[in-house]
């Protein structure tokens, strides 16, 4: 942990009316990191995200990238600065083929010839296992395809940070375990990753660290059998 | 000028209520159901035609005749929407097309009402129209006070409905979320039928009362989209209580406009009204 | 690609020659080819009503002049398009009337909007240009050959609102305040100007101006600001709807001033006036004609037969005193000149229009070197006596009594207006 | 950066016109023409945002006037000719767009269609109340008598008209086959999706809005000279909003050649059925063609002629 951190997160707060959904966040991610977030359900963690991915402004705190403050900049340049994210429920461009949705980020993020676009695209559906879709739509895509699509377009904007939102919810177990297996390998291309999960199995497996949040407040930190033992992350989920 | 103002702003108000009859229909399909029925006010026309054939064949009172037409247009909204259901709302391609369609629909109307009725104006004449009553020195038009307690009726009993019953409630909550609708055990496409023929049994009695206030032709419709669709939006879509406080101050800012500093310019402070709250709040004034 | 522009022409010379071929194939086997008029006429949007009804007034014209034998000993025919009311189809209308239906003879269509966009047509022909009811239209063009029907006078803007400030100057007393109000529209603007101009000269003191614009709902917020200011006269320019909406409000408001009306359109037709009844009386508006014994003109009572038989079926004006007459009168004097000059040489006509003056169903018209009526007739007429809804009563004299200009005058005014 | 077709033909097209304008004996083929073109002119205005982006502009007329009103304005002020005005109403009107861009777009779409039906009330409003430019009651334009290098003012214009649609098509092209377009086509498909992919979506959105309003507006530029007589209730009537909506939707919206094809057959039909059917059918034409289209072939005839022939080439 001596490299500086990719991300860092600083007394994020966010309000919704009189409601507080992030009360005073602090999160690090260090470079190539696989950091898993969980947490109840209405306990900030998509909101944490979006603050992070720009699609909220925190109302208090500070945002950094690489050192950078970006708190308050708009969500295409924080892509640009290098923070890929897939959706939960997947938001694919419906009347693209799946080879032009990832060529979307990487013709916006990137630098490229159409050429050079055209040969990284089929690259990334080669790693996601999706070379074999490249020309179908992406509206006649199945659940884990546009979860693998989604991954696909994140990775497509040459991210160091990858905010993976629920990409296995409501898969089978073999198709979890297919997706843990982009991620691995996209992790170990030095993309530090933050997997929001429900399915602690996987969690608990990829994840190096586990950050958990509860009621806007991070209530703890650390590796994931620290976690499994601490109380309050027990009291958390399952109530007092 | 004490006694001006005062006028003022009780015409205000009862231009406003007359207003948010036009508008309560859109409210429910518009705001609720987020179907863009641009054809509204053309629909209103052809309840306003409808009344005046009845008040002219049968001798009906207009606002009679609008309450007798409005099951009729409960049927053709559902008609209306099982077809943009059919077309757009499944395919989920409702926003670009299914406007084009409402946008189409309102010529289609027009053009049937001029085909039937030739373009010249028609109005209604009651023994109630030209009469007003004096509460100190305001006066009251009965031409501007039935349209007015017509339509807090209608928004009232609508409001009822949407709040006491099964179906209201049904229809609340499909415009918040369809999933929660389906755990209440209601079909959304049957509940939407529904609530769409609502909006469009308004622009009956709605109709009724436009050509209770002066002469209407075919096209006058036109003229009054951009309005009802600023209260709409005022009102913080999809609020029954919200359309009539909206229409009311719109009513009131016209009417003191028209009083104090030129009624040429009524229609301009009313839309930059609108405009400044899209770009402020785009919530609406009473939004969530 | 390249072959898109070909593919129009070769459509459009297809259209043409159908076209032409059904003409060829309506027209009887005479000796003579008919004489063609060809104009625009707005049948649909904002302005059918009366342009229904002006077609109705001129197809009975045809029928008149070809049962009588045709002109030139040539039957009269019509080719015409509907403009839509709408201004850019007009130009479209009037080249194709001239070089692909080749018609001996044009007119115009209905109202300033629609007259106007023909004129360089027109007039890069040199064609005679009988207009109906063009507000101030040749003030821009100064087009010799063009002649308008509406009695207005030669200076349209002005005149047209003349006779209400006469009569306003005549009382005695004087009045000293006026109040204008009109719509937001073409004519409404125009008349406002001239009546602008008419009070200064009458010397009036103008204490509200304002417009507003359509569509207005309700009207007592603008009636009651009218009687803030307390006028004697109050002018009102308005197109129908809003007529009807000012009559009802200025009643309901009980607004008291002396003489009231001038431009209100809309009040000359049936269907209002039959509804507002005796809400009407009082007002002082213009009109151009009514059934008084002093407009009793040479065929006038056998044109409205005919029109008013066939009027309920085209769902027009019933009564038709306001626009029909002058739309037969129209054709009557481009008629009466194609006779005369015996042939449809276009200078000739013109020529003969300008210096003659014409017998026709509004009575005797001559023209000003603009092409308006040399003397202005707009009517100012006094709604009297009305006493309940119904059409009969305004189809006999005393209903609406003629009050300006002196020649043609049948009652008097009552006065002042307040009730 | 091959050259392909489109230029050359695109060129051609033009030459063709002007030629024609030589050889052609009736004057009513420009007339009508005219109107055309500037359908095709507006269409595909409207398409560079309502098509491509997925906002739909109820304005349109009220672009439309703003270039025609440019027209009265600067031709009343300083007497410009109008191939000196036609660019300073394309920056007015394209001025207004991105001004009415800037503050509606961060709405949701259907409210940016109302922000820009109220736009056009309040715009029709300011005219009718600016007496320099004649308010509601009108202003006359007299067309010159003689133009260069042309017989008479109308094939000039058809000319002027002609260009400009080329110029309008060849920008919609340009859009539709560049990295602008694809960013443009993912706002439409998923404005969030494509913000969070890195695509600019306020600067597109701007960039579509400025545009689409300043073509609008070069093509009402020319639009007194064409009727000679201008008020605000024609300038600003309805029929330029419901046409410029209806032919995209007709032709496909999704690509640069849709308006165009949508704007020549329901352009090309108006004009005829005006000199044939003469009646309350021709209004008809309009609203049934557009519901008909948007129930029965929701991608207009490009979508048609796809399902029909295969999928075919994706662009050309």
């Amino acid at each position: 942990m001596n490299q500086p951190p990719v991300l860092d997160v600083v007394g994020v707060v966010k309000r919704f009316g009189g409601f507080t959904a992030l009360d005073g966040i602090n999160l690090t991610v260090a470079p190539s990191e696989r950091l898993g977030l969980i947490g109840p359900n209405g306990s900030g963690k998509t909101t944490l995200i979006s603050c992070i991915s720009g699609s909220l402004i925190a109302d208090d705190g500070q945002v950094r990238f690489q050192g950078q403050d970006i708190t308050k900049l708009t969500p295409h340049r924080r892509t640009g600065l290098g923070i890929g994210r897939s959706f939960q429920i997947p938001r694919p461009f419906g009347s693209m083929t799946v080879a032009e949705n990832v060529a979307i980020p990487l013709e916006y993020v990137g630098q490229g010839s159409r050429k050079e676009i055209a040969s990284e695209a089929r690259d990334i559906l080669g790693l996601m296992r999706l070379d074999h879709l490249a020309d179908t739509d992406a509206r006649a895509l199945n659940q884990i395809e546009l979860r693998k699509l989604e991954l696909a377009r994140a990775m497509a904007c040459h991210p160091k940070l990858l905010i993976s939102d629920e990409a296995m919810a409501g898969l089978s177990g073999n198709e979890v375990d297919e997706i843990l297996e982009i991620l691995l390998a996209v992790n170990q291309r030095g993309v530090a990753i933050i997997m929001i999960e429900h399915i602690m199995r996987a969690v608990m497996g990829f994840s190096e660290r586990i950050v958990v949040l509860d009621a806007g407040k991070k209530i703890a930190d650390g590796a994931p059998e620290e976690i499994m033992r601490n109380p309050d992350v027990e009291r958390a989920y399952l109530g007092e | 000028m004490l006694d001006l103002f005062l006028n003022a702003i009780a015409a205000g108000i009862l231009l406003g209520g007359f207003y948010a009859a036009m508008t309560v229909g859109l409210t429910i399909s518009f705001g609720q159901l987020d179907i863009v029925n641009i054809a509204h006010p053309a629909f209103i026309v052809l309840g306003s035609f409808c009344t005046f054939v009845l008040h002219e064949h049968a001798g009906l009172d207009p606002l009679l005749a609008g309450v007798l037409l409005a099951p009729a247009f409960f049927c053709i909204g559902i008609g209306v929407y099982s077809v943009y259901y059919g077309s757009f709302e499944r395919r989920g391609d409702e926003s670009l097309r299914g406007l084009a369609f409402f946008f189409g629909i309102m010529f289609i109307l027009e053009v049937l009402l001029i085909m039937t009725f030739g373009v010249d104006y028609r109005l209604v004449e009651t023994s109630y129209i030209g009469e007003s009553i004096k509460i100190g020195v305001i006066g009251l038009p009965f031409r501007m006070l039935v349209p007015f307690l017509a339509a807090l009726a209608m928004a009232g009993g609508i409001y009822l409905y949407l709040s006491k019953t099964f179906t209201g409630r049904a229809i609340l909550a499909v415009a918040q979320d369809r999933l929660a609708l389906q755990l209440m055990g209601a079909d959304p496409v049957r509940t939407k039928q529904i609530a769409f023929g609502i909006g469009l049994g308004t622009a009956a009695v709605a109709g009724s009362l436009l050509i209770m206030l002066g002469p209407v032709e075919p096209s006058v419709g036109r003229l009054y989209i951009g309005r009802i669709f600023a209260i709409v939006v005022l009102g913080g879509m999809g609020s029954i209580g919200g359309t009539i406080v909206a229409a009311i101050i719109l009513g009131v800012v016209e009417s003191m406009v028209a009083t104090f500093y030129g009624p040429s310019w009524s229609p301009a402070v009313a839309f930059g009204f609108l405009l400044m709250t899209l770009a402020i709040r785009p919530s609406g004034l009473f939004g969530r | 690609m390249q072959c898109f522009s070909g593919t129009r022409r070769w459509a459009l010379k297809l259209a043409a020659a159908a076209f032409a071929g059904t003409l060829a194939f309506a027209a009887p086997a005479q000796a003579e080819k008919p004489i063609k008029i060809g104009f625009s006429m707005a049948l649909t949007g904002g302005l059918a009503a009366a342009g229904k009804a002006a077609l109705i007034a001129m197809e009975i014209w045809k029928d008149d002049v070809n049962a009588a034998g045709g002109l030139l000993g040539r039957q009269v025919e019509f080719v015409y398009y509907d403009d839509q009311t709408n201004p850019s189809t007009v130009p479209g209308i009037y080249t194709k009337l001239l070089t692909l239906d080749n018609v001996d003879l044009v007119v115009s269509g209905y109202a300033t909007n629609m007259i106007a966009p023909a004129m360089p047509i027109v007039m890069s022909r040199k064609m005679v240009f009988m207009s109906l009811f063009g507000l101030a239209v040749n003030e821009k063009f100064n087009y010799p050959n063009y002649f308008q029907i509406m009695p207005a006078g030669p200076n349209p803007l002005t005149d047209w609102s003349k006779g209400f400030f006469d009569i306003a100057a005549a009382q005695n007393p004087k009045p000293t305040t006026v109040a204008l109000v009109g719509a937001d529209a073409e004519f409404a603007r125009n008349a406002l100007i001239g009546a602008r101009e008419n009070a200064a000269k009458a010397g009036f003191k103008i204490v509200y101006d304002k417009t507003y614009p359509p569509p207005t709902a309700d009207f007592s917020p603008i009636v009651r600001a009218i009687q803030a200011e307390n006028p004697d006269v109050v002018f009102v320019a308005s197109y129908p709807p809003d007529s009807a909406g000012m009559v009802r409000a200025i009643n309901e408001v009980g607004l008291k001033t002396k003489l009231l009306g001038g431009g209100m359109v809309g009040l000359q037709f049936a269907a209002l006036m039959g509804k507002l009844g005796p809400s009407l009386n009082g007002i002082v508006n213009y009109d151009f004609w009514v059934p008084e014994p002093t407009l009793k003109f040479d065929g006038v009572e056998a044109f409205l037969k005919k029109y008013q038989e066939k009027a309920p079926a085209a769902g027009v004006d019933p009564l038709g005193y306001y626009l029909p007459p002058y739309a037969y009168a129209y054709l009557q004097v481009l008629g009466d000149a194609v006779k005369a000059v015996g042939s449809t040489d276009q200078q000739k006509l013109a020529d003969y229009i300008r210096s003659h003056t014409h017998k026709t169903v509004v009575g005797d018209v001559s023209f000003a070197p603009n092409g308006e009526w040399a003397t202005p007739r707009a009517l100012m007429v006094q709604f009297q006596g009305i006493n309940d809804s119904g059409l009969e009563q305004f189809t006999k004299a005393g209903a609406r009594v003629v009050l300006w200009p002196e020649q043609w005058k049948s009652g008097t005014l009552k006065y002042p207006y307040a009730q | 950066m091959r050259i392909g077709w489109f230029y050359p033909i695109a060129l051609l097209l033009v030459l063709g016109g002007a030629f024609a304008t030589k050889h052609v004996d009736s004057n009513f083929v420009f007339y009508a023409g005219y109107v055309v073109l500037q359908f095709i002119v507006l269409a595909t205005a409207w398409n560079i945002l309502g098509g491509f982006t997925g906002y739909v502009n109820f304005g349109t007329a009220a672009f439309f006037a703003v270039g025609a009103y440019t027209t009265i304005a600067l031709n009343k002020a300083l007497g410009l000719p109008l191939l000196a005005i036609m660019p300073i109403a394309g920056i007015i009107a394209g001025l207004i767009g991105l001004a009415a861009g800037y503050f509606t777009l961060r709405l949701k779409g259907v409210f940016f269609s109302i922000a820009t039906l109220a736009l056009a009330v309040v715009l029709e409003t300011a005219v009718a109340n600016w007496g320099y430019v004649g308010g509601a009651s009108g202003s006359y334009v007299i067309p010159p008598a003689e133009v260069p290098f042309f017989d008479n003012y109308i094939e000039g214009l058809f000319s002027l008209m002609l260009l400009l649609a080329v110029v309008a098509v060849g920008i919609a092209r340009y859009i539709a086959l560049s990295k602008i377009g694809r960013g443009f086509a993912a706002i439409r498909d998923d404005e969030v999706a494509a913000e969070c992919m890195g695509v600019p979506t306020l600067r597109l959105k701007l960039i579509a809005t400025t545009l689409s309003g300043a073509l609008m507006g070069i093509a009402g530029a020319p639009y007194p000279f064409y009727v000679t007589y201008v008020e605000p209730t024609s300038a600003f009537s309805l029929t330029y909003a419901v046409n410029s909506i209806a032919m995209p939707l007709i032709g496909g919206t999704t690509t640069w050649f849709g308006p165009v094809i949508g704007a020549v057959l329901l352009g090309s039909l108006q004009q005829w059925a005006t000199v044939t059917i003469s009646s309350e059918l021709n209004l008809l034409i309009v609203g049934v063609t557009l519901v008909a289209f948007v129930v029965l072939a929701p991608q207009g005839l490009v979508g048609l002629a796809r399902k029909l022939f295969g999928r075919g080439g994706r662009t050309p």
